[in-house]
């Protein structure tokens, strides 16, 4: 296979592939990173995370729709806006829904999972009588488009290092709000030991919203962040449940730094085989590692071993 | 090293079990003789539970060796240390809610344990019989068509206790079978417990010292994951390392 | 309404120009006028029991409006409703109005057989224009032959099928791969070519065709890799480090939904600059429709093989993208499977004409040699094995959205469902 | 005997049954066309499954997110003898192989694979309709119990097998049919499944079958087994230390799943004439879990009225208002989660059944005088 390339070029082509490993992490941590605040701090199971992304990336489009009839001067610059919308809207869903439908059934993870299946359901058939069925065409400020060439051989996207950057930064919000804020020792209070954190006056209830809020808008950004490399359609965000839901569970539900680990050995793995197997077959085998890594291991990668 | 001693119903020698470094019960050794009602008090984080839960395969050894009857359980799974003659209660009363006192009973009656057997089990003269004989021991036997949600806690809690009854099992381990109950349940629990202890060896985890003195041959203290002393409830009560750590609070 | 009928007066003004302009002289279009319901008695035209009274004839339309499909073939739907009022306003078939009744087929194929069951046989449609991918197709297939119904299929398709039951206004694989790889080879000098795909058999028989045709018949080229995608993947970084690493001449590219947008996007994001033309970009898989997901700005400079644009220069085409927009609104962009979907009513239309019934084995019989001289993309033809002679076209990928036709077969291409040499 | 009947069905249960045996064998034929009792045939296929999601989920816990497995591996195997016998060499002359499928033909196989060929034999092939989905079963089973996967865990995998076993068939397009599945069947033993007749047939043995799978499931429920379940969904542990392998009742029970999913599935193919991987993946395995939650998550019977009661839902609204039908989908979704938890005959045993037993026990006082005491 590498017999007719000199070495610069297969180096130059490693390190390209390196790259790419490395933007489907990124990908990856954006996809997962909502749903494990949901899924490992509160244990609820949200079938709908990829119609909250999709809503992000609707708002994406029609924030670049209003930049580009409005202001074009400033079009460059609208991702940036789109992004906090994107957070704000899909946020606020997540606010409505933790009110309507969560918080009767904390106790009931298995249901949550068919209702917020039934909610993924509602959001398609509304995206698709709003925006209709088919996908949306989101224009990208051209400062986004296109690759730095590093040398003469290797490029870079500049929309990989976008999403990456991105996925750094929120990773890092994330971590902070988890472990420096007031709203994060709540939250791992609360999940430590319900009864007490009530009883020592943490509204249990207010943050448990304000969890599934932040978890929803952090699907809505990395939705936002996806019209760049992906489509924008009213089902698209089924294309992710199935990865979305591996990262988390592989990385063990309860950590961040798991679901991080998770996503980087999966996106490694992927993009390796990717490059020797042929597509479909690479799929295949990293679904049915993880799967059997997660059948030794069901407790994840990161999970702590626990008094019971 | 585990040599089979008939003088000894349960050998613990050098078990050892850590969480992530932490080691809960540490290097801990004790023996239970036939027909001996052990009682373990401590104070909390002392590692009592995770003794029972070490005993009966409910959490993995580090280390160590549990020996019942020439038999080494640490190897064992949680079903088959019941069919060798270890009965278990946990501290909060767990029956079956949804089903009756009688269908809760009836599940822990020691026919049709297998999947075939379960199958084809029949709820034949001599289960009923020995159903009601329980019942009546635990004071339950008007209860028998209730189902187990609507019982209060002190029923539940003799509603497990009649559970590991009809298992009879040789050594009986009990985590704090009378917390949360009413005085006059402690009471009618206490007299229960001097009944069923006659025949077999008790381990018993309590904080009511009263009780304890009732019910105990010998006692142990842990603390910090071992042994801090060991010996008739006086001797223990007279240790001066117990009364700093525990009894002096 | 009164825009509904507006624009289809355009359109028979436009239909007028083009007989005056000398045109081949159709049944379908000049008969109506003098086609009365009263000189076909019912009873004389429909001996079967079919769904036509004395003034209406009904047949079924059977797409997906719901579901992962839903997005490609809301496009026929609306190219069929265009037809049949087209048709109506003419004076219908045989004196008929044509009512239809519409069936989703919900993108799940036992629906595409239950539905199409339930046409045939509680609805006794005359007969039906549906069905977009070829597992619906396969699904009402043995339908259509064990009640005798007549299904008129819109979509390009991987041939290896001619069903006396089915009229494929489509064109099957060589018809649309052949001509292109011809002029990629001739033209652009291409040696070397990448096949890649989505994991099912359209795209998987198309490559195939295609790897026989580049190392049997191009002059020195050769395939240098095949690839394949689960439906619905969106990462192909790793593939298009493969494909930098191969160096081909030209990516020859057959990926479908929502793949397609992030293919396109990643590609482009990746560098590699499509109107730069190394290497090429040759798809069949994306029409106008498809773009408006991807963005033109991303697939600028890419071409595409198809048997119909939008940019098509004739009178037939600029009266048909008119009324298709008075009808559906201004925004609205035709592909080819959307033209080909036109062509189903008018082709039944014409075949009815010819056997002067509606009976579906007379119909069949009157079928083999239709023409269309009015159709959009030109002229077409129907051949013996149920597919249409239509020409294969070469289109450059525009900033705006559109295609910029560089390329047409000077004849019509012979359909040949089942190719010799090819399998 | 007649203590150990009771046992297995109260009165009550046998009023159901036969309730149910009247709709299937005597309403739904007489009411409707052949078309339409197909076609309810077919929703009768889904009951298979949800039934064994009763059993799974409702007695058990255990939510299965992956049952289109086992219900696409048992219409699989059936697909398979009939493809092979619809596949004759003079049905297939044209192909440059014949006597295999076509689907094998347009992908250059010559020859028809090893693993085919067994399936040339219909006692094979039915044996094979439960053995496989149970093999599978017993395997993800063993892997999952053992380890004491549960709850959302089990849920998550099971759909990630959904995903995989979708894109290997799809991808084996050579061996499998790839996304069009295997189509064109037509004939079991020269006896022709595509005729009014032969569905008007069919659909009567997939009602018999049914009510085996009901007899079977109702079994396993009024058995210790069934008590057991439910004992381990609500105290999992107690169980474990009354001296039960949980994790063997566990495999048990999915197993039995499996193989009443494989013989719906087995009988989908049969009825509809083709078996296709849009059956096998993650959108209708939830779209089963969604007609046994309808139907009453604790209710065997309850779970035929949900799939009856959804699918042809889905069919009339589909048919009037294609746009509206995913919301009034999603909407039943929520609405059985949040307010029937317990679906169907949950609203039957609170609010109906009460009101009958009134009535009926009027009447029966007097038969019950003369009937010899059970017990």
């Amino acid at each position: 296979m590498f017999s007719d390339y000199s070495m610069g070029e297969l180096g130059a082509i490693f390190a390209m592939q390196g790259f790419a490993g490395l933007i489907l992490f990124s990908v990856f941590v954006l996809m997962a990173l909502g749903l494990a605040i949901i899924f490992g701090q509160m244990g609820v199971i949200n079938m709908a995370h990829g119609e909250f992304m999709i809503l992000g990336a609707y708002v994406t489009y029609l924030t670049s729709n209003f930049f580009s009839a409005y202001i074009p001067a400033l079009f460059g610059m609208y991702f940036f806006v789109a992004m906090a919308l994107a957070f704000l809207a899909s946020g606020a869903l997540g606010l409505f829904v933790e009110w309507a439908m969560i918080r009767h059934l904390y106790k009931r993870p298995l249901d949550t999972l068919l209702a917020t299946w039934g909610l993924s359901l509602i959001l398609q058939q509304i995206y698709r009588s709003v925006f209709g069925a088919r996908e949306v065409g989101v224009t990208i400020p051209d400062w986004m488009i296109g690759s730095l060439p590093v040398t003469d051989m290797i490029e870079v996207p500049i929309n990989g290092i976008f999403v990456m950057v991105l996925a750094v930064g929120i990773s890092m919000a994330v971590y902070y709000m988890m472990f420096r804020s007031v709203w994060g020792r709540q939250v791992r209070a609360i999940n430590q030991n319900r009864v007490m954190a009530g009883a020592v006056g943490i509204n249990t209830e207010w943050t448990d919203r304000l969890t599934f809020g932040i978890g929803c808008g952090v699907a809505g950004v990395a939705g936002s962040a996806f019209t760049m490399i992906g489509s924008t359609g009213p089902t698209a965000g089924q294309l992710y449940i199935v990865d979305t839901f591996l990262v988390v569970v592989f990385g063990g539900a309860a950590s961040l730094l798991g679901t991080i680990a998770s996503a980087f050995s999966i996106s490694q793995a992927q993009s390796i085989m990717e490059f020797f197997l042929s597509g479909s077959m690479a799929k295949v085998l990293t679904l049915l590692t993880v799967v059997g890594i997660l059948m030794l291991r069901p407790q994840g990668l990161f999970a702590l071993k626990l008094r019971k | 090293m585990s040599t089979s001693n008939p003088n000894f119903v349960l050998m613990v020698e050098g078990l050892t079990v850590s969480f992530d470094g932490f080691k809960a019960v540490n290097d801990l050794s004790f023996y239970v003789e036939p027909n001996e009602c052990r009682v373990i008090i401590g104070p909390n984080g002392a590692g009592k539970t995770t003794v029972l839960d070490l005993i009966c395969g409910r959490t993995k050894a580090t280390s160590g060796s549990v020996n019942f009857k020439g038999q080494e359980l640490l190897n064992m799974r949680e079903d088959q240390i019941v069919h060798a003659g270890v009965g278990r209660k946990f501290q909060t009363p767990s029956v079956y809610e949804d089903l009756t006192v009688f269908e809760n009973l009836e599940l822990s009656y020691p026919k049709g344990h297998g999947v075939f057997g379960a199958l084809t089990f029949r709820r034949d003269d001599q289960v009923k019989a020995r159903i009601k004989e329980i019942a009546e021991t635990i004071f339950l036997d008007d209860q028998l068509d209730e189902k187990a949600a609507y019982l209060s806690h002190g029923q539940k809690q003799w509603l497990e206790i009649g559970m590991l009854l009809i298992q009879d099992p040789e050594l009986l381990m009990l985590d704090e079978p009378v917390a949360g109950m009413s005085v006059a349940e402690r009471k009618k629990t206490a007299e229960l417990l001097n009944r069923i202890i006659q025949d077999r060896s008790v381990i018993v985890i309590e904080h009511d010292m009263g009780f304890v003195e009732d019910i105990a041959t010998r006692v142990t203290v842990l603390h910090q994951g071992k042994t801090l002393s060991e010996g008739s409830m006086e001797r223990v009560q007279n240790d001066p390392k117990v009364i700093e750590v525990y009894l002096g609070h | 309404m009164s825009d509904k009928s507006k624009s289809i007066t355009n359109t028979q003004v436009s239909r007028r120009a083009v007989l005056a302009g000398g045109a081949a002289l159709t049944a379908s279009l000049f008969a109506p006028k003098h086609l009365r319901a009263a000189d076909f008695p019912t009873e004389a035209v429909n001996t079967t029991g079919l769904a036509v009274t004395d003034d209406t004839v009904t047949i079924g339309i059977l797409h997906s409006v719901t579901g992962t499909m839903a997005i490609s073939e809301t496009g026929s739907v609306q190219a069929e409703k265009l037809a049949i009022e087209q048709i109506n306003a003419q004076g219908g078939i045989l004196g008929r109005k044509i009512e239809y009744i519409q069936e989703d087929g919900a993108s799940d194929w036992p629906t595409f057989a239950e539905k199409a069951k339930k046409l045939l046989v509680n609805d006794k449609v005359a007969s039906v224009m549906g069905c977009w991918t070829s597992a619906s197709r396969k699904a009402v297939l043995p339908v259509f032959e064990q009640y005798n119904g007549f299904l008129y299929y819109p979509t390009f398709y991987e041939g290896l099928e001619e069903s006396p039951n089915v009229i494929y206004t489509g064109q099957e694989a060589t018809q649309q791969i052949i001509a292109g790889l011809d002029w990629v080879a001739k033209e652009k000098g291409a040696k070397s070519f990448y096949l890649l795909g989505s994991d099912y058999i359209w795209p998987r028989t198309s490559n195939k065709i295609a790897r026989k045709h580049i190392e049997n018949f191009l002059d020195g080229a050769k395939v240098v890799g095949e690839e394949y995608y689960p439906l619905g993947h969106t990462q192909f970084n790793s593939v298009i480090n493969k494909i930098r690493l191969k160096k081909p001449d030209v990516i020859y590219a057959i990926v479908v939904g929502g793949s397609n947008v992030a293919f396109y996007k990643q590609l482009k994001a990746a560098g590699i600059d499509m109107t730069k033309e190394s290497p090429i970009v040759l798809t069949i898989s994306v029409t106008e429709d498809e773009i408006r997901g991807i963005g033109g700005e991303n697939i600028e400079g890419a071409y595409a093989c198809m048997k119909y644009f939008q940019s098509l220069e004739n009178e037939n085409n600029a009266a048909f993208v008119s009324a298709f927009k008075e009808m559906w609104g201004d925004d609205m962009v035709i592909g080819d499977v959307t033209q080909a979907a036109y062509l189903g009513p008018w082709l039944w239309k014409a075949a009815v004409e010819k056997a002067g019934s509606f009976d579906v084995d007379k119909v069949r019989a009157a079928t083999p040699g239709i023409e269309l001289t009015s159709a959009p993309e030109g002229y077409v033809k129907v051949h013996e094995n149920h597919h249409l002679w239509s020409k294969t076209r070469v289109g450059k990928a525009k900033l705006d959205g559109q295609y910029e036709v560089v390329f047409e077969t000077a004849d019509l291409v012979e359909p040949d469902p089942f190719p010799e040499g090819y399998q | 005997m007649k203590r150990s009947f009771s046992s297995f069905m109260t009165r009550q249960d046998m009023v159901g049954f036969a309730i149910l045996a009247v709709v299937i064998f005597v309403l739904l034929p007489i009411s409707l066309d052949t078309f339409r009792l197909n076609l309810f045939g077919k929703y009768l296929t889904y009951a298979f499954v949800a039934i064994g999601l009763v059993l799974c989920w409702g007695a058990g816990g255990i939510l299965s997110l992956g049952q289109g497995v086992f219900f696409g591996l048992g219409g699989y195997c059936m697909a398979m003898f009939l493809k092979l016998e619809a596949s004759t060499p003079e049905n297939t002359s044209i192909q440059s192989t014949p006597g295999i499928p076509d689907f094998m033909d347009w992908n250059q196989l010559t020859a028809l694979p090893a693993w085919w060929e067994p399936f040339h034999s219909l006692a094979f092939a039915l044996f094979a309709v439960v053995a496989v989905p149970v093999f599978f079963a017993f395997i993800i089973g063993v892997a999952m119990f053992r380890r004491r996967v549960g709850g959302v865990y089990f849920a998550i995998i099971t759909q990630a097998f959904a995903a995989i076993l979708t894109i290997l068939i799809i991808g084996q397009q050579g061996y499998t049919g790839g996304v069009n599945g295997i189509t064109d069947l037509r004939t079991l033993k020269g006896w022709d499944i595509r005729t009014d007749e032969a569905k008007e047939i069919l659909y009567y043995v997939n009602g018999v079958m049914l009510f085996v799978v009901l007899f079977a499931a109702q079994f396993i429920r009024k058995s210790k087994l069934g008590r057991l379940l439910i004992a381990m969904r609500d105290q999992e542990d107690r169980v474990r230390f009354s001296g039960y392998d949980v994790a063997a009742f566990k495999i048990f029970v999915f197993c039995a799943g499996a193989a009443f999913a494989g013989i719906g599935g087995a009988m989908f193919t049969l009825q509809v004439g083709f078996m296709s991987p849009t059956l096998v993946g993650i959108v209708p395995s939830i779209e089963m879990v969604i007609f046994c939650a309808v139907g009453g998550r604790i209710s065997i019977l309850g779970a035929v009225y949900g799939a009856l009661l959804v699918n042809w839902a889905k069919t009339t609204f589909s048919e009037s208002f294609p746009e509206l039908w995913l919301l009034g989908l999603g909407a039943l979704f929520i609405a059985v989660v949040m307010v029937f938890p317990n679906g169907l005959a949950g609203v039957y045993s609170e609010h109906v059944a009460p009101r009958i037993n009134r009535l009926f026990n009027k009447s029966a006082a007097d038969m019950a005088g003369a009937k010899t005491p059970a017990e």
